[in-house]
């Protein structure tokens, strides 16, 4: 299949990988891409160039040839973001000084986004507030220090006073950013645990559910074709 | 061996319109005999399959029963002008409401035949930078994220039978590596910012690791008054004079 | 502030535009644009032009002819997205010949991917929201807390709070991300319900008549067989 995108043209050839790194959910890895090109995609839908490639090239080089293209191409035509390396793959980057503006906006400064660590030192808190980090990591059974600082900066929790224990660690709880962020009125509304367990278990019906589905979707795609 | 493809009826409700179109049944006069003994056929060859069969369509297959032995009763003689209630008027009410849905449900896939090649930027710039400090993200966390995150770990622990309750293991070793790394990437480090989290236990630890860089000469610290915050710098930032 | 928007050269005011628009994780409205180009930015440090445009002009009209021409430019430099306008407001997606590759490939294709059961279950959700789970299985007649689960998984509904009757249970909304997997800018842009009756009805009748030429029937049909 390689061969086949060294056929088409070259425009095209950068329009599918800027298509691919566009949409990627995470950063999209050189590897990623060719095993994409060489082994997932059918291309007939395309123009195909008479130029011939060297077989030997390597793929890998070639595809870092075409990011470099494409980031000239955006740049000489003004638009305000290109490609980026970031961790191990590529993905698209508004310029530094586009990047400036959005810095000074709250909307783009609003982060809903969560490691999972962070997600479930977060949930202990929700629930168990208020609550001291020995307890926390009691829970997690790791070290949380670190979360518990980004969570601070990020405002999501603060600290609400000491526990009277040996110590005498910080206790902490959600603030109304987490409120805010979560889109909850007051913690009430937080589901309990036999709502969660209503939500969840369903996981472990998992492969059934998917069975299920499965076959629906079958259905579907026939009908939409 | 015979390979046996059931539809998938999304619920008694479902199964009975089914009918009602294949065997071209007015809606709004159900015979209701027979639509009863196909849906009991229906489970009986489910049952027969050995596929268990829902609760849903035992409390529908009793309901269609209950009706059916009220249509079966002789009509007593209603007071001039007052209407007889039709028994299955609740049934119908419930398949034409349903019908509903199913004909919305139609106009989505319609729409999705029309956004079926619309995809949308995979990743958005309030996630690069956690990305790159390589914490795995989730897409936007709701509530309900939330609360599975808590639900897995009571369960995780639950399923240990006990837990010991530890000691923070954070050593001495974990405090001097971390400062060390912050100064990687900041020219100075507060340190009162450094412990305004930690216990009073880390607090100590971190102080001793201060000490013990300041005499290994890795890092220097200066504070202006008596009162002022500490600054933390490494030494081999520091400009030569 | 506006007017010192208005002063910035042509090409400039475009890519700032441009970068609002590839930045917001969530289509961005005319009016937030506006408010954040007259109220919320600093443009000291992009270059001004001499040219002056009459202050009558309308900013909303003038944001879309900037963004038609940015469409423009994408166009004519083979980019392979473009500025769509859905949930109300703008955001970049693949253009059709791209979007068909992605559609492709199974890491993206997930998306596309709906049971009967969960358009069911949206359908129900998107006209009568906020609405809680027993209402919607009273609805559909059976139980769906699997596919509820399944929406929720997948951004398409969220909770938005609790009824207060017995039980407390959850109420359901559909979200933005619903708006954009359908292409609609808003939920009034759902067929509306009475007429949706009327036509059911039609239906109802003409079955009474008619010999079934429907397509959902013939696939049940051939499946049972």
């Amino acid at each position: 299949m390689q061969k086949v995108f060294f056929n088409l043209d070259r425009e095209t050839q950068k329009q599918i990988l800027e298509t691919l790194i566009f949409a990627s959910e995470q950063p999209i890895t050189l590897d990623e891409i060719a095993d994409i090109i060489e082994n997932k995609l059918e291309f007939s839908d395309f123009p195909t160039s008479n130029f011939s490639i060297a077989e030997t090239i390597h793929l890998g080089e070639y595809l870092l040839g075409l990011i470099e293209e494409i980031n000239h191409d955006l740049e000489s035509s003004n638009r305000p973001y290109q490609i980026i390396n970031v961790a191990n793959g590529f993905t698209f980057a508004t310029k530094n000084e586009f990047g400036k503006i959005l810095g000074s906006l709250p909307q783009f400064r609003h982060k809903k986004r969560f490691s999972k660590a962070m997600l479930e030192t977060l949930a202990i808190i929700a629930y168990k507030q208020p609550i001291t980090r020995p307890e926390i990591e009691e829970i997690r059974g790791t070290n949380s220090s670190d979360i518990l600082n980004v969570l601070l900066e990020r405002n999501l929790i603060k600290i609400v006073g000491r526990k009277e224990t040996i110590g005498r660690p910080f206790m902490y709880a959600t603030t109304i950013e987490f409120l805010k962020t979560f889109g909850l009125n007051n913690l009430n509304e937080l589901p309990n645990l036999d709502e969660i367990r209503a939500l969840v278990e369903t996981k472990n019906k998992k492969e059934e559910l998917t069975l299920k589905i499965d076959f629906g979707e079958e259905q579907q795609q026939s009908s939409i074709q | 061996m015979y390979k046996i493809v059931l539809p998938i009826f999304e619920g008694p409700l479902d199964l009975l319109l089914y009918f009602i179109k294949r065997d071209e049944i007015n809606i709004y006069d159900i015979p209701i005999a027979r639509i009863t003994d196909e849906f009991l056929n229906y489970l009986n060859m489910l049952q027969e399959l050995d596929i268990e069969i829902a609760s849903e369509f035992l409390v529908m297959a009793s309901t269609l029963m209950e009706i059916k032995a009220k249509m079966l009763l002789p009509s007593e003689k209603q007071p001039e002008g007052t209407e007889i209630d039709d028994p299955r008027r609740e049934l119908v009410q419930q398949l034409l409401e349903y019908q509903i849905y199913k004909e919305v449900s139609n106009y989505l896939e319609a729409n999705l035949r029309q956004t079926h090649n619309l995809f949308f930027r995979g990743i958005y710039e309030s996630e690069i930078a956690e990305i790159s400090s390589n914490y795995k993200t989730y897409k936007p966390a709701t509530v309900y994220d939330l609360a599975k995150s808590f639900y897995n770990l009571i369960t995780k622990n639950q399923k240990d039978g006990f837990h010991e309750i530890r000691m923070t293991e954070y050593k001495l070793e974990d405090a001097i590596s971390n400062i060390l790394q912050v100064l990687q990437f900041e020219r100075q480090i507060s340190f009162r910012k450094l412990c305004a989290t930690t216990s009073r236990q880390i607090l100590v630890l971190y102080f001793v690791a201060i000490l013990e860089l300041i005499k290994q000469k890795k890092l220097y610290a200066y504070q202006s008054d008596y009162e002022e915050d500490i600054f933390l710098f490494l030494t081999s930032n520091l400009p030569r004079n």
